[in-house]
């Protein structure tokens, strides 16, 4: 028997896992970053009919065109179902027409919170943070008002803490039990986080993370390691396959031919922003 | 005006003074057309409240910009949902001469430049805490210039309920009186000015948006005055064709301005892609200044705003073959043959 | 000295004085039956500045076409410069985009409320009253949201009452002085009333009705005779001059050769109904 | 769901259910063509709250009611601005027939036909107390519509305080917590149903809607199922030819119907102006029911809808020459050359 060998960026990963998590003929609102990009190879590879929702007011467009570098860019209008403004794309989302929203962020706690604001002491340090991040935008939108969340964050200990900066978008909160709810949120909140390591869930009962697949080359130990704070492990706990040749050729040679938003292994090159 | 709307803190214009201003406005149709110059000099004041169009970088107001950097003014405050370019410009010409141009405040919900990368710019202004920040959602944002310009004094919204956003904006929480729980209460926002790009107008206002309509409808019905720079205007009698493409109606318009490439390096649907690598080069200057050099992001605001007289000065910068570059890389992108 | 003599209808006669009411340039927000007609006269007479706004959501058309029969036909979209729907109109007269409600009722008070909803007692016979109307429509949003509004009303002695069996559309309430602000409404309230015998005002101290023109054939007491309550009489009461040749000609041969909408002398029509 | 708004009486949805309906739902891109018949059938049952679109006597549900009509349903509750014809229709079943068809309430600002007169069957449904009334203003109706479209419980609005309508209607007047002063809080309408006539849709549900909007947009999006009924199918690549032109995204529809004419006798732009003598006929037949002869009423509901296998029967009754007159009248009124 023979055996491929083909090497791959944790990036490279990380948009392979998204797209394999969407579930078809769902509506998902799009983030901007690798969950552009994971939806993209979700649609073109497997999952034809996934319906994105751009927060910048666009509904459903086939992204037949090269990769949009803006969730409000002339390649998300093209040929979608239904193309306003802001306020439109939000709307629908709080009636609940959004079955996922799918956004990134830049420090995230045991229960989903996202932080994309501020590093910094809250909130004595607000106008004058250590490090601004770019704020909100539609993220904490999405996690408020799409049914489920799946979110997309770059594996790093200094970015999992049992204690984030600033909750940007509300995940489940405290994680006790209904604090969503009590809080008058309508969505259910994270559903899945998807990590450069690993693919995470949430406990029903704590609301805690717990980490349901790892990587290749990733254990539940290598895991624990790089998060800030202690992670469950799911009981089926299991691998997660690796990148297939026709996954990477999606992303290497129609997707990102210029390797403009995903690294490839052999040219370095600087990550874009993923907020 | 009651005292507790004189207690709120308003932005821009109270509920009252925004209705009363439009009323004693003159609604005409009639011919609006002006130089960009004469336009920011005659709408625009130190101390305004003004919102900025377009979402990131798509169709941002950067011509409007320039000559608002031009102009000079002082303690602006900015609103927004989501910016770029057209923030990086405004808020580096802060960094640069504080004397002649600054912005006090902030009400937004995003500034950075998506696969373009952070703003060191912003990271510079809000890091030596020059700019005082109102952070909200990009529907918390977009709702409240719809909440003004439906003329009310609120409008309801459940998102970011449990974040911290609530805990330094002026937004309510309240009990909703028909379920008994938790809403967030908006409150309006009438900014003084609004500046918007759009693709065509007619010499009265009538606009036509192609592509997102970011939150351009809103702001120019919120705001007490609108200035539109387009790419391009046609006679009425030719957008009036098709009523349902008018984005914005004549009258929430003071000044039609025609500048081709407006909103150039940013995206304006079927007109010209992004410039990317203008947009990176400018962030290179950004993070040099961020860095403690200056000199770079001043250079460039010397060549391309100060020292030019409009915005065609700006434009002539660049190489015919790499303004139709973007514009080809535009064509790929628009649905239907031109 | 040659004198002309041209019979005309107490509705026409109507028409032209609402057109005359009307100032150039201004923004109308205009009511369907007479209030229409008289704003199609006044745009193509005298007032080619005025911009009608119809509440079905168009603003601004030339109505160069025949009347339309509905403020929310076809012929109030064709070359308008806006279109959509009645959020739309309502949105942008709340925020202040409308100079002028023009508007009619079934009834009127001396402080300008209108009722266009039901006869009888209210509330005890509101699920089963003696006449039931049509309702608001928008005419209570104009009267509610439109910097002044402009009433049209046939003058007669059963539809002009000291109280009015409801209030659909709010004028100067009670006529206490800031009743409308107390209230919440944000328009400054009716500016005229326009009947089928004169053109009325309204006090400023009191906010009740009084007469400030009287049209030929009407005096003051006639005037009188034909309302259910105590008008006032303007100090410089004057006479509203007849329809000019010219407007009866525009009516007639251009705006509506038919007849359908307005009376003419010789043929006899039923007046169509104007709420 | 907490008690409160367990507690306050709505009508349709509550906004839990509305959103949990919507959750459930499959909203993906498939192929919703169906018969009038199936989707009356399968959507609307007893009970429900059926949301009218069109305004007044413009593209009115007319086909859809006809329908709902032959089946029979009872105690409905109606949802509307200003209705004309398509509620003549449904008004007069329930007066003909009252053990086949009958509506329990209305929620509604206006029911007549402007330049067409006063509703006989109105009045003689109201006079004898026969349906459960609530008035509102039309801005009421349509920003009630609008609140189920934006997910929330409530939307804010002006109009009319101080009217008497505010004193049988469920709204809520608060003070603004921002200004003190005294604001209407509507709630939210969320239909089970929503009819809608329009132009142009597609096999997924993708609308396009000429000449006024009314509010069949936020109908569409705050009823739990909507059933559109179009004069005309196109391919989804042509539809999305011009997405600004999508009035109504295809996964706020669920059945797409083809009915040429399915608004006549009202105007539906484009493609027929009103039929002025037919809407003239049956308001003489209803002005004989209310002064207590049924009998032509009773021979018009024979003939054109109980006799009438689906709507093309109805449409048979009326010369070629009689549609033409209505479609040149239209084609008068379009702005530009089709």
């Amino acid at each position: 028997m023979l055996v491929t060998s083909i090497e791959y960026t944790s990036q490279e990963m990380i948009v392979v896992a998204g797209a394999r998590i969407l579930e078809d003929n769902k509506v998902v609102f799009v983030g901007t970053g690798l969950p552009m990009i994971a939806t993209v190879l979700a649609i073109r590879h497997r999952a034809h009919g996934i319906i994105p929702v751009f927060e910048a007011g666009a509904v459903g467009p086939p992204l037949e065109g090269g990769l949009p570098f803006s969730v409000g860019d002339s390649r998300t209008a093209s040929r979608a179902s239904f193309v306003r403004g802001l306020n439109a794309a939000f709307e629908m989302t709080q009636r609940g027409f959004c079955d996922y929203g799918f956004v990134g962020g830049a420090e995230i706690d045991p229960y989903g919170n996202l932080n994309s604001t501020m590093m910094g002491k809250f909130p004595e340090e607000y106008q004058k943070p250590k490090a601004r991040l770019p704020g909100s935008g539609g993220a904490s939108d999405m996690a408020s008002s799409c049914e489920r969340t799946i979110l997309i964050m770059p594996h790093e200990r200094r970015r999992f803490n049992e204690k984030i900066n600033y909750v940007t978008s509300p995940g489940y909160l405290d994680g006790s039990p209904g604090a969503r709810e009590r809080a008058g949120l309508l969505g259910q909140g994270p559903h899945r986080v998807i990590t450069t390591k690993a693919v995470l869930g949430f406990d029903d009962e704590t609301r805690r993370m717990k980490i349901l697949h790892t990587y290749a080359g990733e254990t539940v130990e290598s895991i624990q390691e790089s998060t800030g704070f202690e992670l469950l492990v799911d009981p089926d706990v299991s691998p997660f396959d690796p990148p297939t040749i026709e996954e990477l050729t999606l992303i290497r040679e129609e997707i990102d031919p210029l390797g403009f938003f995903v690294k490839k292994p052999v040219k370095e090159k600087v990550l874009p922003n993923q907020f | 005006m009651s005292s507790n709307e004189e207690q709120f803190f308003w932005t821009g214009l109270t509920p009252d003074a925004a209705r009363k201003a439009l009323v004693n406005k003159d609604k005409s149709k009639r011919d609006k057309r002006s130089s960009l110059k004469d336009a920011v000099n005659r709408f625009i004041k130190d101390g305004d409240n003004v919102a900025i169009g377009g979402f990131v970088d798509n169709r941002q107001p950067v011509a409007a910009t320039f000559e608002m950097i031009r102009h000079g003014f002082k303690d602006l405050t900015l609103s927004y949902q989501s910016g770029g370019m057209a923030i990086d410009y405004l808020a580096g010409a802060m960094a640069l001469r504080p004397d002649h141009f600054s912005i006090k405040r902030m009400e937004f919900a995003y500034w950075a430049h998506e696969s373009f990368g952070l703003s060191p710019i912003f990271r510079y202004i809000a890091e030596n805490g020059m700019v005082e920040l109102e952070d909200w959602s990009n529907y918390n944002m977009s709702a409240r210039f719809k909440a003004g310009a439906m003329g009310l004094t609120f409008i309801p919204c459940r998102s970011p309920l449990g974040s911290d956003i609530l805990k330094k904006c002026r937004a309510k929480v309240m009990d909703c009186p028909f379920t008994g729980r938790p809403i967030i209460l908006l409150p309006a926002s009438y900014p003084n000015v609004a500046i918007i790009h759009v693709q065509t107008a007619d010499m009265f206002g009538n606009c036509v948006i192609n592509g997102t309509d970011a939150t351009c409808q809103e702001i120019a019905m919120a705001a007490d005055y609108t200035i539109v720079t387009c790419e391009r205007i046609v006679p009425h009698r030719v957008i009036t064709r098709r009523p349902k493409e008018i984005g914005i109606p004549f009258f929430a318009v003071d000044a039609v301005v025609h500048v081709p490439f407006g909103a150039y390096p940013t995206n304006c649907r079927r007109y010209y892609y992004f410039n990317k690598e203008h947009i990176a080069t400018f962030h290179a200057l950004g993070t040099r200044l961020r860095k403690g050099d200056p000199k770079g992001l001043a250079a460039y605001y010397d060549d391309y705003i100060f020292g030019a007289k409009g915005f065609e000065d700006f434009i002539d910068h660049f190489p015919v073959r790499k303004l139709l570059e973007e514009y080809q890389s535009e064509m790929q992108n628009f649905e239907r043959m031109v």
